[in-house]
């Protein structure tokens, strides 16, 4: 960055007063042989419009490399782009992500299997460094059709322990989701992992202590559709997940439990048995019957609903044993079932869904704003104002019915209006992580509590091991331990994070492996690694590869 | 009467032309002198004893326009970016005001069925909402000084080419063209040596006023977050601070850069606005 | 009248020629683009298949040829195609933020010019004076300084230092309108109001106020003027009667130009202060790739932009009996 | 001439005007009456001060010209003392003007008619419109437009048109002086005839008085009883038309009529008058013609000639008993071209 | 005048302009005929006046002549060579043969341009001589216009000099290249009465010496008369008379230019001029009448004239009239 940032300038200088090109500066050649130079990093960084934080992590850790003697570019880009030719097609050497930790990420399926195994690694894959281990492959392919739990949990904490080892893409911190509250008027609210007080669970358990039972809720951006077949952003599932039951919902300690099914029990290991609750009903005052649930499924199925596509294509068949029975037919074992595919699928209702479908086929579903959604969750749709708020209210039929009245969802376009709405008192709450300056802003607002919770998630750096210098895991290894995190902890987090070490969160306790190689922090051990397998430096300090080298993909 | 003091006569009549001239020197020495005078690396952070990160220290003697909520000293960046607004500044006005001259001196000079194409080309481009093309071109084509400049380029030579079209055809009815013309004078030597010399001193002003157009552009589109990235300009000076929630508490991280905005800008207005006053003999007689 | 009508006819025929070409040119610009919108809303439990399932209902796997008559049919139909963000017509995303905008704009114009006409008329007026050069170089400044930083330093001084006003958007979070009509028409709306458009209004002020102020001073210097005089009238008959009716000519022609360039600045204010309008929104659909809506509101600024010309050509022919519309 | 009869009067009046180079003398020194009912012309090439010297008779100058010394008396009373009421009540009603290009005359965006009108309603207050309508019609068939006309605009007039409309706005007060700057310059003969003879014949009907401004003297023997030949900011030569024209007496008128082109009288050469008109910022002593005076002698270098008067005729030379001599010499081309350094 | 000395003719030449639909208001006709079949020549050492009402296509004529306009129709023959239809390099040739002097020094020197740049421009462009021949001849020339001593105006722009030095130097540009033909336009109006006479001669003073054949065009007949021997009155587009200048102002045959020369004024008190000769205001040559064009402004107008356009008659020697009146 610093020589770029320089260059740039000089080459701006030599415009402006029109000189020649004398001074462009020529690079001083090293004793060393050219051709054994490590080729130049090109570190895609977001721009800071899209995240001031990760465009600072990303400075931080290329100072670092940069002092290992690698030649560094950063690059600054915008998100799209660098999704479309990084996260789409790969073309990346090395940037990063911050991946969020959602509810059905708890179960480590997508950070173990989706993220790492080979038959992601294609383009438009998730195996965003093409890592192709196949030890890898074969451990974690059984993790995913394992469906005793401390199998599985053996299993992960193998495939922990070798990917903190190869370190194709190292996550590097966990936020901590700083939430706050009007706790003068509101009580019991629910923390959860990754999500703090965006979590379904808060909504349920937040309590009024007075008259005022509606909670004003403040988020920065608005919701962008509300049809649970079509949405694929986050915000939006929140509020479906309020308005639509699934059969399963996962607690805030990760684990599936019963929601709108009464039970659940596997038959064997590719069939699944589901009793629905009873007396259940629509928002319209329809009953839920069976026949919705098995609609629900068999619709997303056939026009492929972009978000469930993955999370219900091992589903074969949904059987209708009767009024309150169903049994779900897998084609393969496939654990992750429960979670992500009964968990997440919210029940739509057959009456509204089946016309539009029946005649329009399946743009009719997609292109549809679906609005006012009509759910049997403890939820109810009462209006939206593009950009301007949302309003649900609860629905006092539901099964499990909510302590508030209802909530409205105000989105402020900017992190300061969130800020000051909560100040003001403009609103009772926010699902907006504070950063530190904003809650020393809050300080004199005797109303609000602030609470914590620690994300699953984590920001991730993506080496491209398609590519070189990635392919070699000293190299990996050593750029790895160079990252600062508990710099970039204190300086940019202010405190308000983790390291991260391991591809499973810590605070994921059921699945995470505590006694995995801590891969970070160490300069020292970067150095160490690279003189071991024989790297030398020139007089400038520049890198450069040994003699004959042999790429080493793997640790083992 | 010398070519300067025809160039920078207007200086001594007008002292709002002076004031703005003055700015822009005074710029233009910052610009030069901008390694020497700023006292640390823009992109530094900065640390007290206790080596914690100097977050939004308000003004020091250190850290004369105060830090950045990452410890980074405002006045470092202020006074680097005065290269780049400069150098958006000048190239984006220079490059504006060349290419619509030339297209104002063809479309008025040669007048009939040229005239009225380029000038349907030009209405049309008034119809485009400016700083909305530009967002979205630099969107498209990817932040970067170059592509902000073409952006304005690509829509801002309207204004110059309408202008100097519009100049050309007066002075083409002047007998002098005629002239030149009854004396065997090429279309080519007409519009050049006779026609453009006359519509140089508004080219003049309008590159003056360009100037504060692509530096206001640059900012918009850094605040808006399409700024280059890798240059410390002014608007990015401003977008971080808006962006990062301390708007309304580190007023030394908000004020210096927009002052330096306001001032430049001012700088070349002035200058174009008195320079028009002379090169005008119309505005002159007053 | 007949030749108004005909003129507006052409000048109708014109402005969809132009909206014609600029539509074309956003719909290349956006294929052109490195992103694609599929990339954005990436998330690691969708599958391959999911994203070619999406960019087969954005109608992105088409042909570009294909796209383009599909969109150009679209056009006819005076549709912009599905947002793909929201997954409804374009135009109803933009829906209600087309009136916030135009009610922003037209607010800022009207103090804009205002402040323009009334103060350029005083400051040549009084030219020579100190109050003349304190005002050119104050609204100077102003026009100089960007709009946003402008808008920032309204916006920590009265809504957040003294909390005079409110601090963004339009409306007071969480009240509840009956109808379209009473969101715009109330108090509270006019609060929200104030800041955006004083700050837009107050930048977009020097372009007109310079502008009379000069055509004024040219206007004092005309023959006629002179004459008046001699005729004996009273000063104020001659500067309200016969200097500003004919020095209005001139910043009727500023009008159409500085409504394009408001256009721009009202951008940036909402920006700011978070005004949920067009301006804002392209900003949101240019960063999130959804060209349906972009494109939706890039053509109706340009529209809006169109119509403010014709609005002040017409103006201008209606104040000034030489011009004869063509 | 009796005092009662004189309508205005100007007594040694000084007109300068501030500029940043110093002191332009536009006006060094003018006398001059007016008597009324008399027409008197005021001819002089361009820059000789004759449209200041009209101007500052309704005080219409602009802030940076200054009276400098002198006084304008108009019925007796000076105009400098007059109020800002009671100028604004004079001019028009008492004083009006005949513009100098009634193209850029005639405010552009209100019909003709509302102009005519205007000045009605701003001096007679209490008239009524159906009163002001018909004697704007009328004055319109005067000046022989059709008053149906009173409702175009001035773009809708051409050129000798609109001068007549002028002519009908000077007229609609009856005043007492029309002050008429150069109204043909920019017209055609033909019209410029129309427009002459109507001026006369209106101003003999209305039996009003008139200056009449121009830089050609045929326009001056067309119209004018007077005349008063102005050079460089002073009156060189007055008197009556028919004397100053066929008998000149200054060198200066001298040279104007041999550089004058006539269309019938007998042919002779052309000689024009050498060199430019002086630097009125710092004039030289003495005449200021005598750079260009082919008669100058060595006083004309030093001292100001004397304005002598004798049969109402003025004259402003000091080689004035010499003239009947001089006449003569002056027919001769070569007397000027000896003046002649560069050029002209 | 024998063939020899015709420097330039004009046969039958039209120059007809397209008339805006918005300008066309009452008239169904779409072309404005500024200049409607004019014929005439001039010879060597011979100056043609050209007088008229503005808007009669004085100024068109002169521009035709110098092909600064394409004809609609007819013929201009310049030392025998048809110059309508030149182009590139032959034209530039032709550019040395005409010149012409305008009517406002003001505007047609460059403002920024020396004196000797305007003047070396010419020779500059027909590459003619090199930079000390060039400076000689320029140096020539000024002194031959009465701007002695000629150095002293080389540097000099044109804002430094008086209105009498700046058409000097027009005219010296004028005859820098040596042309046969020379169009003046106005060339004193916009002159002080005092200066015109020097101006004047100087032009008499080349026309003569060079042997040249000149065109002036003025409003003023009294001017033509100093300076022309032929005049010809035009209205409309068309030379209603033309003849010797003397001749043209006593005998007077056409109806107009009696008009015309009897609303001149003249600096003698004891004179009248007259305005029953006349009637109505010049019409627009946008919207000609079908028969005589000075019909409904003719005091001694027949039957005939409302049908029938007049052709040239030939009254005296080399005194042509277009009118009815002597056609018989």
């Amino acid at each position: 960055m610093k020589t770029s940032w320089k260059k740039s300038l000089g080459v701006l200088l030599v415009f402006m007063l029109l000189l020649s090109m004398s001074a462009c500066g020529s690079k001083e050649a090293g004793p060393l042989p050219a051709e054994e130079k490590v080729p130049k990093i090109n570190f895609w960084i977001t721009s800071q419009t899209y995240d001031p934080v990760r465009y600072e992590i990303g400075l931080l850790a290329a100072e670092k490399w940069r002092e290992l003697g690698f030649d560094v570019e950063t690059t600054t880009m915008e998100w799209s782009t660098m999704s479309s030719q990084g996260m789409k097609s790969h073309e990346h050497e090395v940037f990063m992500i911050q991946w969020g930790g959602k509810a059905e990420r708890i179960d480590p399926m997508q950070w173990l299997y989706t993220m790492h195994h080979s038959a992601e690694a294609g383009e438009g894959g998730y195996n965003i460094a093409g890592y192709l281990n196949p030890a890898y492959d074969e451990l974690v392919e059984q993790f995913v059709t394992t469906m005793d739990m401390d199998k599985r949990k053996e299993l992960a904490a193998q495939a922990q322990e070798i990917l903190a080892k190869d370190v194709p893409q190292p996550p590097v911190v966990h936020r901590i989701l700083t939430h706050a509250y009007n706790s003068r008027d509101f009580s019991n609210p629910t923390f959860a992992m990754g999500e703090g007080l965006n979590s379904f669970w808060n909504w349920m358990s937040l309590t009024p202590n007075g008259d005022r039972k509606t909670v004003k809720y403040g988020y920065i951006n608005d919701i962008k559709l509300l049809n649970p077949l079509m949405t694929k952003d986050g915000a939006d599932i929140y509020i479906l997940k309020m308005i639509y039951d699934p059969l399963v919902r996962i607690d805030p300690d990760g684990i599936p439990q019963p929601w709108a099914a009464e039970s659940y029990s596997e038959i064997d290991s590719t069939t699944i048995e589901v009793k629905l609750r009873k007396g259940m009903v629509f928002h319209d005052d329809k009953p839920v019957t069976a026949e919705d649930v098995k609609y629900t499924f068999d619709l997303a199925k056939e026009v492929k609903s972009p978000y469930y596509l993955s999370k219900i294509d091992k589903l074969q068949e949904v059987q209708i044993i009767d009024d309150q029975t169903l049994r779900f037919v897998l084609s393969e074992p496939y654990a992750p079932f429960i979670s992500n595919g009964l968990g997440t699928m919210g029940i739509l209702p057959k009456h509204i869904w089946e016309p539009r479908f029946k005649e329009g086929g399946a743009d009719a579903v997609l292109n549809w704003d679906n609005i006012p959604p009509v759910g049997s969750g403890p939820f109810k749709f009462e209006y939206w104002r593009p950009n301007e708020e949302l309003k649900l209210s609860s629905f006092t039929k539901h099964f499990s019915p909510p302590k508030i009245d209802g909530m409205i969802r105000i989105p402020y376009a900017k992190a300061y209006g969130v800020v000051q709405g909560l100040k003001a008192g403009e609103i009772d709450a926010a699902g907006w992580s504070l950063l530190p300056l904003e809650q020393q802003e809050l300080k004199d607002a005797s109303q609000l509590t602030i609470g914590t919770a620690y994300d699953q998630g984590y920001y991730m750096l993506h080496y491209n091991m398609r590519k070189a210098p990635f392919d070699d895991v000293n190299i990996r290894r050593a750029l790895t331990y160079a990252i600062p995190k508990l710099q970039i902890v204190n300086l940019v987090f202010e405190g308000q994070a983790i390291p991260a070490y391991s591809t499973v969160a810590e605070v994921n306790k059921f699945w995470h492996n505590p006694n995995i190689e801590k891969v970070g922090d160490d300069m020292e051990k970067a150095k160490e690694i690279l003189v071991e397998a024989g790297f030398r430096w020139d007089d400038n300090g520049a890198i450069y590869f040994p003699e004959d080298y042999q790429v080493k993909k793997f640790s083992d | 009467m010398k070519f300067s003091t025809k160039l920078f006569g207007f200086i001594k009549k007008d002292t709002a032309g002076a004031i703005g001239i003055c700015i822009f020197i005074f710029f233009v020495i910052v610009a030069l002198f901008a390694p020497l005078i700023s006292p640390y690396d823009p992109g530094a952070m900065h640390f007290d004893e206790t080596g914690a990160l100097m977050r939004i220290h308000p003004p020091s003697f250190q850290h004369l326009f105060g830090t950045t909520w990452m410890g980074r000293d405002v006045f470092s960046q202020v006074v680097m970016g005065t290269r780049i607004a400069l150098f958006v500044g000048i190239l984006s006005a220079v490059c504006v005001v060349f290419i619509g001259t030339n297209i104002g001196l063809i479309a008025g000079y040669y007048g009939g069925r040229i005239d009225n194409i380029i000038m349907r080309i030009v209405d049309i481009i008034y119809g485009i909402p400016f700083l909305p093309f530009a967002l979205i071109l630099v969107a498209v084509m990817g932040p970067g000084i170059s592509n902000i400049i073409i952006a304005i380029i690509l829509i801002t030579w309207r204004n110059t080419a309408r202008v100097i079209r519009a100049q050309v055809l007066t002075i083409k009815q002047r007998a002098y063209v005629e002239a030149a013309r009854i004396s065997g004078a090429s279309n080519f030597r007409i519009m050049y040596k006779h026609i453009a010399p006359n519509v140089i001193p508004l080219s003049l002003v309008y590159i003056a006023l360009s100037m504060g157009t692509g530096i206001m552009t640059e900012a918009s589109l850094s605040f808006l977050g399409y700024g280059a990235p890798e240059v410390p300009s002014w608007g990015k000076i401003l977008f971080e601070c808006y962006n990062s929630q301390a708007m309304f508490i580190a007023w030394w991280w908000m004020i210096p850069p927009g002052i330096a905005i306001t001032l430049l800008v001012l700088s070349g207005f002035l200058v174009g606005r008195s320079y028009e006053e002379v090169a005008n003999p119309r505005l002159r007689e007053r | 009248m007949k030749s108004l009508s005909k003129y507006i006819a052409k000048r109708l025929l014109q402005m969809v020629i132009t909206l014609f070409v600029l539509s074309t040119l956003i719909f290349l610009l956006f294929r052109l683009v490195p992103g694609d919108p599929v990339s954005m809303y990436l998330d690691a439990g969708m599958s391959a298949e999911a994203k070619e399932m999406l960019m087969k209902q954005f109608g992105l796997d088409k042909p570009l040829w294909e796209q383009y008559v599909i969109f150009i049919s679209n056009l006819l139909k005076g549709e912009f195609g599905i947002s793909f963000q929201y997954g409804k017509q374009a135009l109803a995303v933009i829906g209600d933020s087309f009136w916030n905008t135009l009610i922003l704009m037209a607010v800022s114009l009207f103090i804009a010019f205002t402040i323009g006409i009334v103060g350029g008329a005083i400051l040549a007026w009084k030219r020579g004076t100190r109050l003349e050069l304190a005002g050119i170089i104050g609204v100077l400044t102003i026009r100089c300084a960007p709009v946003f930083w402008l808008g920032m330093i309204l916006l920590s001084f009265f809504a957040f230092r003294y909390q005079l006003l409110p601090l963004g958007g339009m409306n007071t979070p969480g009240t509840n309108f009956e109808t379209v009509y009473a969101k715009y028409f109330n108090l509270d709306f006019l609060k929200h109001l104030i800041l955006p458009a004083i700050t837009a209004g107050l930048s977009a002020a020097a372009t007109p106020l310079l502008v009379m102020r000069t055509s004024m001073l040219e206007v004092i210097k005309e023959d006629f003027i002179e004459l008046t005089k001699a005729k004996g009238l009273s000063d104020r008959e001659i500067l309200f009667k016969h200097a500003l009716r004919n020095a209005l000519l001139p910043v009727v022609t500023v009008f159409a130009v500085q409504a394009g360039l408001a256009i721009g600045g009202v951008v940036l204010v909402e920006t700011v202060f978070r005004w949920p309008g067009m301006g804002r929104g392209i900003v949101l659909a240019v960063a999130a790739r959804d060209y349906p809506v972009a494109q939706a509101a890039f053509f109706l600024i340009g529209a809006m932009t169109i119509m403010f010309n014709l609005i002040a050509d017409i103006l201008y022919a209606f104040l000034d009996p030489r011009v004869s519309l063509d | 001439m009796s005092r009662d009869n004189i309508l205005l009067k100007i007594d040694d009046l000084k007109l300068y005007y501030h500029t940043t180079a110093g002191y332009v003398r536009a006006v060094d020194g003018v006398s001059l009456n007016v008597a009324v009912g008399e027409r008197l012309g005021l001819v002089g090439e361009s820059g000789c001060g004759k449209t200041t010297l009209m101007k500052a008779i309704l005080r219409l100058l602009p802030a940076n010209c200054r009276q400098m010394g002198g006084e304008m008396y108009y019925k007796g009373k000076a105009i400098s003392s007059l109020s800002e009421k009671e100028i604004k009540k004079m001019r028009w009603q008492e004083i009006s003007m005949i513009p100098q290009s009634a193209m850029n005359a005639l405010d552009p965006v209100y019909r003709i008619g509302a102009q005519i009108k205007e000045a009605m309603k701003t001096h007679q207050k209490g008239i009524s419109s159906k009163e002001i309508q018909e004697r704007a019609a009328n004055i319109f068939e005067l000046v022989g437009i059709n008053p149906k006309r009173l409702r175009d605009y001035p773009h809708q007039f051409s050129g000798g048109m609109k001068q007549r409309a002028a002519i009908a706005m000077a007229l609609v007060l009856d005043p007492n002086l029309i002050i008429a700057d150069e109204p043909t310059t920019a017209l055609d003969v033909i019209v410029q005839a129309q427009i002459l003879e109507r001026i006369n014949a209106l101003q003999q009907r209305y039996s009003g008085s008139l200056i009449m401004i121009t830089h050609d003297i045929s326009v001056i023997a067309q119209t004018c009883e007077k005349v008063a030949v102005m050079y460089a900011g002073k009156i060189m030569e007055y008197g009556k038309v028919r004397d100053v024209l066929n008998n000149p007496l200054h060198p200066y008128t001298l040279g104007l009529k041999n550089a004058f082109p006539s269309l019938l009288g007998e042919k002779k050469s052309l000689i024009s008058i050498p060199g430019s008109p002086p630097d009125l910022i710092k004039p030289q002593p003495g005449c200021l013609f005598a750079p260009r005076c082919p008669f100058a002698i060595a006083v004309c270098q030093t001292e100001d000639p004397p304005a002598k008067e004798e049969d109402g005729r003025i004259v402003a030379c000091h080689r004035l008993a010499e003239m009947e001599g001089l006449k003569v010499l002056a027919e001769d081309e070569t007397i000027w071209e000896r003046k002649v350094h560069a050029g002209d | 005048m024998t063939e020899k000395d015709k420097v330039i003719e004009a046969i039958n030449i039209k120059k007809y302009f397209p008339v805006r639909a918005r300008e066309r208001k009452t008239s169904e006709q779409s072309v404005l005929k500024a200049v409607d079949g004019l014929s005439f020549q001039i010879g060597r050492a011979e100056t043609l006046g050209l007088a008229g009402e503005s808007g009669c296509g004085k100024t068109t004529t002169a521009k035709l002549l110098l092909s600064l306009y394409p004809l609609t129709e007819g013929k201009i023959l310049c030392n025998g060579t048809d110059i309508s239809a030149l182009k590139g390099k032959e034209l530039k040739n032709f550019r040395l043969q005409a010149q012409m002097v305008f009517q406002d020094p003001y505007e047609s020197l460059n403002p920024r341009f020396k004196v000797k740049s305007i003047l070396e421009e010419p020779l500059e462009i027909h590459r003619l001589g090199d930079k000390n021949e060039r400076l000689d001849k320029i140096l020539e020339v000024l002194e031959e216009v009465g701007l002695n001593p000629a150095n002293r105006y080389l540097e000099s722009y044109p804002h430094e000099l008086s209105g009498g030095q700046r058409q000097r130097v027009a005219i010296a540009r004028a005859l820098i290249l040596r042309p046969s033909f020379l169009v003046t336009d106005e060339p004193v109006s916009m002159l002080d009465v005092s200066i015109r006479a020097g101006v004047l001669n100087l032009l008499q003073r080349m026309i003569d010496e060079r042997a040249l054949a000149g065109l002036c065009i003025s409003h003023d007949l009294s001017l033509l008369r100093y300076l022309c021997h032929r005049s010809a009155i035009m209205y409309l587009g068309r030379i209603v008379e033309i003849g010797p200048t003397e001749a043209l102002i006593k005998k007077r045959y056409h109806p107009y230019t009696v008009a015309l020369l009897e609303a001149v004024p003249h600096p003698n008190p004891d004179y009248k001029y007259r305005l029953d000769n006349i009637t109505g205001e010049v019409t627009s040559a946008a919207n000609l009448p079908s028969g005589c064009r000075f019909y409904n402004r003719c005091v001694k107008k027949m039957e005939i004239c409302r049908e029938i356009a007049p052709q040239p008659v030939e009254i005296e020697k080399g005194h042509w009239v277009e009118c009815h009146l002597y056609n018989n």
